[in-house]
């Protein structure tokens, strides 16, 4: 059961072995993988909009789509149709080129970074042994599309949009690679399969302060990436109509919002792999812990979005700069001093206290640095 | 190698010279450094597939990895320069820019 | 040949530092999804920073006071549900009081204290859907907007059940109220009474203390308490500035003096004054409501048609001369200033709408804060368009 | 006391909103409970005293309703949107009948105003509200065969209106029929008292000079 | 698996192709923003002829830093400086013959130099030299070359502070 797809992908290489010269089965199985990845990405983002829907109607006490379909299973069939009929607007003194390239090069490396998740044992599409920056760097070409979105469609709106959320994106890549190298540091290894072996029997990084605190901060960070709930300040409706993708409209916009949930399903993928043992559970075959993890991680998303209301602007580069980038430096010295004090067993106190210590303290401190953006106690007196 | 190594040498002498031909052309400040940037890439390519044939492997990495930090660098300077520039000046045409003092 | 190369390079005085962003006008509304219906502000930014405010109104001026001037006493009485259609029985009430007044009517008891209660209840519903929308233009999905509407549907069942619709009510006339109060609707009202503050309490969890909200929220769009006082600010803006003048206190108008209630007060005005303002009003708007609806005993619920001008409703001539009657509607000090020549058709008819005159200090609280500073400074002032247009 | 505690707090709040949406009964109004009510098939309880657009009423035959036409309601009506014209009888006398009452539902704010102040009960608010239609103009301006519904209808939307109606019309027919029958006994009496006065002036007269009496007839 | 061999090598020559036709795009094209995207291309494409010839880190690396860093950079100074585009504009000054014909020396002069060469230190007959991987490259950044490296960051620190004091709109003096 747990090896399913690996065993489903050897036969089709098989079947294709008896038919054609050896090197044509090389072929093959890459052509499956990229099937199989092609299918998987917008499937996942179909039935990811209808998840969002259902759950953050469930958290505001009402039901949420269920027309189309038995529980509203179609509903995303029903969204695609409605995207591809839509009329594609092009404003008409916008630069063209830069408005039809700008969603491809969004969604591209939304796709592209499915190729490094292990979504199994031995289920990862390419075992890259630079997997992590692979990740990283595929991540920060989405920045470049934002810009010929916001250019492109030559709106005020939209520039002023594309303006914030590249320095958005920027300043939250650096705490978001800062806060791997813990991981890298405990496995020693650049490759998210030999993450996923290191954390074996219940070793999940998350388990360790520095693991959990570094969990938190990639996690934020990634959803700050895909300019998602406490971040979402590119589409902030309630200010700048809808940020870089204003002037997009039908199967352009479907292809943006497609990349904002092929990005909210790799991060949460990338945190699980990173610090709660990618694949690694007890009895459910390897591909189903990793997809539970991962939605359960994606249910985090959507509990944000449901509750926390935006940031402004200048606090969301505070937080990056001034909170989030000292706390994963920190982090980087725990983990040495976890490191250091662990003599190879995984759960040794010592070990674990003193980095404890250092990042509470720290976290103490930086929130004492940050003070002006504390909330302060008010008094209301009653009076008559 | 998969390519025999001198085909990759020509490559990075075609790369090098359109870069050259953009520098000595574009009126644009930025245009210029683009092609900066041009020149270090075909520089870093011939680094890159010398190391793969040479003895010791690192050193031709190495340098590579260097030349790209350093371009970086090179970059940001050149690009706040070019800000500072335009701040003044209002324009970024290299051959407006000619006093020395102003 | 080089000559012609050469270009002549122009001296810019390098006083003004080339590269100011240049200031960027832009137009947020009539057709924007936060401003609350169809207002619109020119805003001038800065990059982020706003320079410069200027609100435009009048895309929803439906020639309110003319048409009033037009039609009898009692047939203006459904215009006024008009005005701000969030709380009709606040407008019902202050319009009631206005003519009462002119026309020297007394009422019932049971007719005080059914409209005492409607209006402390539309209190309720509105300060819950106000914070509802301006968590909402911070961004917080809806969530806290549809919390508050789940309870304010109850409370306009309520309406529903006893003046015949949930918002447009027509619930008052000259003289007491139209309908009386049946004992099931005074018992959902019991209930609704009594599981409000299970529900504010989970509502001041969600948002009160949460840092996201308080750093949204807290010192921005302050409002100094001389310039609310000057600016004749009213309603809860004017007390989270710290200014205790709160119209059912200086009035004691029809029965609140029976009640003893508290007058919550803010300290610094800012715009979490205003939101934590509004729910403190609101535990004591249910405190009064649990008083009125222990003191209130069956009797008349309409004035008998004594007096000459009401013998006959239809054609109802008050005395000639003027009257300005007031009530602290939810928004503010809401006042109908009507002048009558005798006739069946008021002479002159004025409407002191808090929420038109809240607006006017918009441009003094949106200077030097950001672009989403200004849209959650608007969703703190709470206006209603059907009442700025009039 | 740290940074993200509020924040939890908060989210704490939408979870437990999300458990209860399972526990708890849909529309049981409790905190966490659901209340969507799926409109086409599940609706709300109609409340009695709802008021949407008004219709007339007859009792048996529809020719014979209630309204007589006085206008009073077109006057009274705040945004003006009813409109009378008697019907006249053959000889052109107007007749206490309307030929034509157009209400013009886009106009209507179905206020309520024209039920209180129509003195014959002939109109109320009525609680149908699903007419929306396609064309503005004269699909939405209804006309007096448009308007008119039994008076069973209005007993069954508004039950103990209806009563209270009927019982005041019920007392309103009685008192008139006494009041007629008062009057044509008054009038029987003051007919019977002329006669008698007629008879003993016809018997003296006659005595003087006879030929006056045989002109009047009897009044019946 | 030589048919392999021969579709790798079909996509190296094919990347080098893109890479040279974006480079005479990144420099030609007139409206700048349309030149900076085609550089971007250019440097994707090398990051591919990195990975193909075994230097992954290095393909990663150049991707992250280039077009990840510089090509922001890059793109935001467009930005900034506004009036792009603007067709009156020439975007190349009159010495595009002159460049031309020194361009074309150059390469008569190299190439054929390149080519008579026969002897390149050929290594590929007896044994491939074991790819490098991540681990060998951080070892010997912290070990062999770890003076420049820390040199490099003293130098990155102050390209860091020198630019942002250039670019400062406020500037105090």
């Amino acid at each position: 059961m747990d090896q399913m797809f690996v065993n489903i992908k050897a036969a089709l290489v098989g079947l294709s072995d008896k038919v054609f010269p050896d090197w044509v089965g090389v072929l093959v199985s890459i052509a499956v993988s990229i099937v199989a990845i092609a299918l998987l990405g917008p499937l996942i983002m179909m039935y990811l909009t209808l998840i969002e829907r259902k759950v953050v109607a469930r958290m505001q006490n009402r039901i949420g789509p269920n027309r189309v379909g038995k529980y509203g299973l179609l509903q995303p069939l029903a969204d695609g149709v409605k995207m591809l009929i839509k009329e594609d607007i092009v404003p008409r003194n916008a630069d063209k080129v830069l408005h039809l390239l700008a969603p491809i090069l969004i969604v591209a490396p939304a796709l592209l970074v499915f190729a490094v998740l292990p979504f199994g044992r031995n289920m990862t599409a390419v075992d890259l042994n630079v997997g992590i920056l692979f990740f990283a760097a595929i991540s920060s070409i989405g920045t470049i599309g934002i810009f010929m979105a916001a250019w492109g469609s030559n709106n005020k709106f939209s520039v002023l949009g594309g303006m914030r959320s590249v320095a958005q994106m920027i300043s939250y890549e650096i705490p978001m690679v800062m806060s791997v190298v813990p991981v890298l540091l405990a496995v020693g290894s650049l490759s998210t399969n030999a993450i996923v072996e290191a954390q074996a029997d219940w070793h999940w990084f998350v388990f360790t302060p520095w693991g959990f605190l570094g969990c938190v901060i990639f996690f934020l960070c990634g959803v700050a990436e895909c300019n998602r709930s406490p971040f979402d300040l590119a589409e902030a409706e309630s200010e700048i109509i809808a940020g870089f993708h204003t002037e997009y409209s039908g199967m352009k916009f479907a292809l943006f919002y497609m990349a904002e949930f092929m990005s909210a399903f790799t991060i949460s993928g990338m945190t699980t792999t990173l610090f709660l043992g990618g694949w690694q559970g007890p009895l459910l075959p390897s591909w189903l812990w990793f997809f539970l993890k991962t939605y359960g991680l994606i249910f985090i998303m959507l509990w944000f979005r449901a509750t926390l209301p935006r940031l402004r602007v200048d606090q969301l580069m505070a937080l990056a700069w001034k909170f989030l980038l000292p706390l994963s430096l920190v982090n980087i010295v725990a983990t040495c001093i976890w490191h250091f004090l662990s003599d190879e067993a995984f759960f040794t106190p010592a070990a674990f206290l003193v980095p404890l210590a250092l990042l509470v303290f720290s976290y103490w401190g930086l929130m004492k640095l940050n003070q002006p953006y504390m909330p302060e106690k008010r008094v209301y007196p009653l009076v008559d | 190698m998969i390519i025999p190594l001198e085909h990759v040498l020509l490559f990075s002498l075609i790369l090098f010279a359109i870069g050259m031909v953009g520098v000595l052309t574009r009126r644009n400040a930025i245009g210029i450094l683009i092609s900066i940037e041009l020149l270090l890439n075909a520089v870093n390519v011939n680094l890159v597939c010398f190391s793969r044939v040479s003895e010791d492997p690192m050193a031709g990495q190495m340098f590579a990895f260097f030349v790209i930090a350093l371009a970086a660098a090179a970059a940001a300077v050149g690009l706040a320069i070019v800000v500072a520039i335009y701040r003044t000046r209002n324009t970024v045409q290299t051959d407006e820019i000619q006093l020395l003092k102003w | 040949m080089f000559e012609k190369m050469r270009v002549k390079t122009k001296v810019i005085d390098s006083g003004k530092s080339g590269l100011d962003t240049q200031t960027l006008e832009v137009n947020v509304g009539p057709q924007h999804p936060s401003t609350h219906g169809v207002f619109r502000m020119t805003i001038v930014l800065d990059g982020e920073v706003v320079k410069s405010l200027r609100p435009v109104m009048g895309y929803l001026h439906r020639n309110h006071e003319q048409i009033a001037e037009n039609i009898t006493y009692s047939a203006s009485m459904p215009y006024t549900d008009r005005l701000d259609y969030f709380n009709s029985m606040s407008n019902n009430q202050a319009w009631a009081m206005t003519v009462e007044q002119l026309a020297e009517v007394e009422i019932p008891d049971r007719a005080e204290y059914i409209r005492v209660i409607m209006s402390e209840l539309t209190r309720l519903v509105n300060h819950v859907s106000v914070i509802g929308f301006l968590l909402n233009d911070m961004g917080a999905f809806f969530t806290p907007t549809l919390f508050a509407f789940r309870e304010r549907e109850k409370v306009l069942d309520v309406f529903e059940a006893v003046s015949g619709s949930r918002m447009m009510c027509n619930y008052l006339r000259f003289g007491g109220v139209n309908r009386d109060l049946t004992d099931d609707q005074l018992g959902q009202i019991k209930k609704i009474v009594a599981d409000f503050p299970a529900f504010l309490d989970e509502f001041e969890t969600l948002l009160a203390q949460n840092e996201i909200v308080c750093m949204r929220c807290q010192n921005v769009g302050v409002l100094p308490a001389e310039l609310a006082i000057n600016a004749s600010i009213t309603g809860p803006m004017l007390r989270a500035s710290g200014v205790n003048y709160d119209i059912r206190k200086v009035d004691q108008y029809s029965v609140y003096d029976r009640f003893e209630f508290k007058i919550p007060l803010g300290e610094k005005g800012d715009v979490y004054d205003r939101y934590y303002v509004r729910m403190l009003e609101m535990r004591e708007s249910l405190k009064i409501l649990n008083q009125a609806l222990e003191q209130i005993e069956p009797g008349p619920f309409m004035a008998p048609k004594v007096p000459a001008c009401l013998k006959n409703p239809r054609n109802f001539k008050p005395p000639v001369g003027e009257a300005y009657g007031r009530v602290e509607a939810p928004k503010g000090e809401l006042g109908f200033y009507v002048v009558s020549d005798g006739s069946k058709e008021p002479w002159r008819y004025h409407v002191r709408a808090p929420s038109f005159i809240n607006l006017t200090v918009l441009e003094a609280m949106c200077i030097g804060y950001k672009l989403a500073d200004a849209i959650v400074i608007l969703g703190s002032i709470d206006i209603v368009l059907g009442e700025v247009d009039r | 006391m740290f940074f993200g505690l509020g924040i939890l707090r908060g989210m704490n709040i939408t979870l437990m909103n999300f458990i209860r949406s399972y526990t708890r009964k849909r529309g049981s109004g409790e905190i966490g409970a659901l209340t969507t009510v799926q409109y086409p098939e599940e609706r709300l309880p109609e409340k009695e005293k709802f008021r949407n657009f008004p219709f007339l009423i007859y009792d048996d035959k529809p020719e014979d309703l209630r309204c007589v036409a006085c206008d009073i309601c077109a006057q009274d009506c705040p945004p003006r949107c009813i409109y009378i014209v008697k019907e006249t009888d053959e000889a052109g006398k107007p007749m206490k009948k309307p030929a034509v009452f157009d209400i013009d539902f886009t106009v209507c704010m179905n206020c309520g105003i024209c039920e209180e102040v129509c003195p014959f009960d002939a109109i109320f608010m009525d609680h149908e509200f699903e007419i929306a239609d396609s064309d503005r103009h004269d699909k939405l301006l209804y006309h007096r065969d448009d308007l008119l519904k039994t008076n069973e209808h209005f007993h069954k939307i508004r039950p103990n209106d209806g009563r209270e109606v009927d019982t005041r019309l019920a007392e309103a027919k009685e008192a008139k029929a006494k009041k007629d029958e008062a009057r044509k006994k008054a009038a029987e009496a003051k007919a019977a008292a002329k006669a008698k006065a007629e008879a003993e002036k016809a018997t003296e007269a006659k005595e003087d000079k006879p030929p006056e009496t045989e002109k009047e007839s009897d009044p019946q | 698996m030589p048919q392999l061999e021969f579709l790798i090598k079909c996509g190296v020559y094919g990347l080098m192709g893109l890479g040279i036709i974006a480079a005479v795009g990144a420099v030609l094209l007139p409206n700048l923003f349309h030149a900076g995207l085609a550089l971007a291309f250019v440097l994707v494409t090398i990051a591919g002829i990195f990975m193909s010839v075994g230097a992954e880190f290095l393909g990663m690396v150049q991707i992250l830093l280039y077009v990840g860093g510089v090509m922001t950079l890059i793109i935001y100074t467009i930005m900034l400086t506004g009036r792009l585009g603007a067709k009156d504009v020439r975007a190349q000054n009159r010495q595009g013959i002159f460049a031309a014909i020194a361009a074309g020396f150059f390469v008569c002069w190299i190439g054929p130099l390149i080519l008579k060469t026969g002897a390149w230190p050929q290594r590929e007959s007896d044994s491939a030299p074991p790819l490098l991987s991540v681990e060998d490259l951080g070892m010997s950044l912290m070990t062999e070359y770890v003076f420049p490296f820390e040199v490099l960051g003293v130098l990155l620190f102050a390209v860091l502070i020198g630019a942002i004091v250039i670019a400062r709109q406020d500037r105090p003096s």
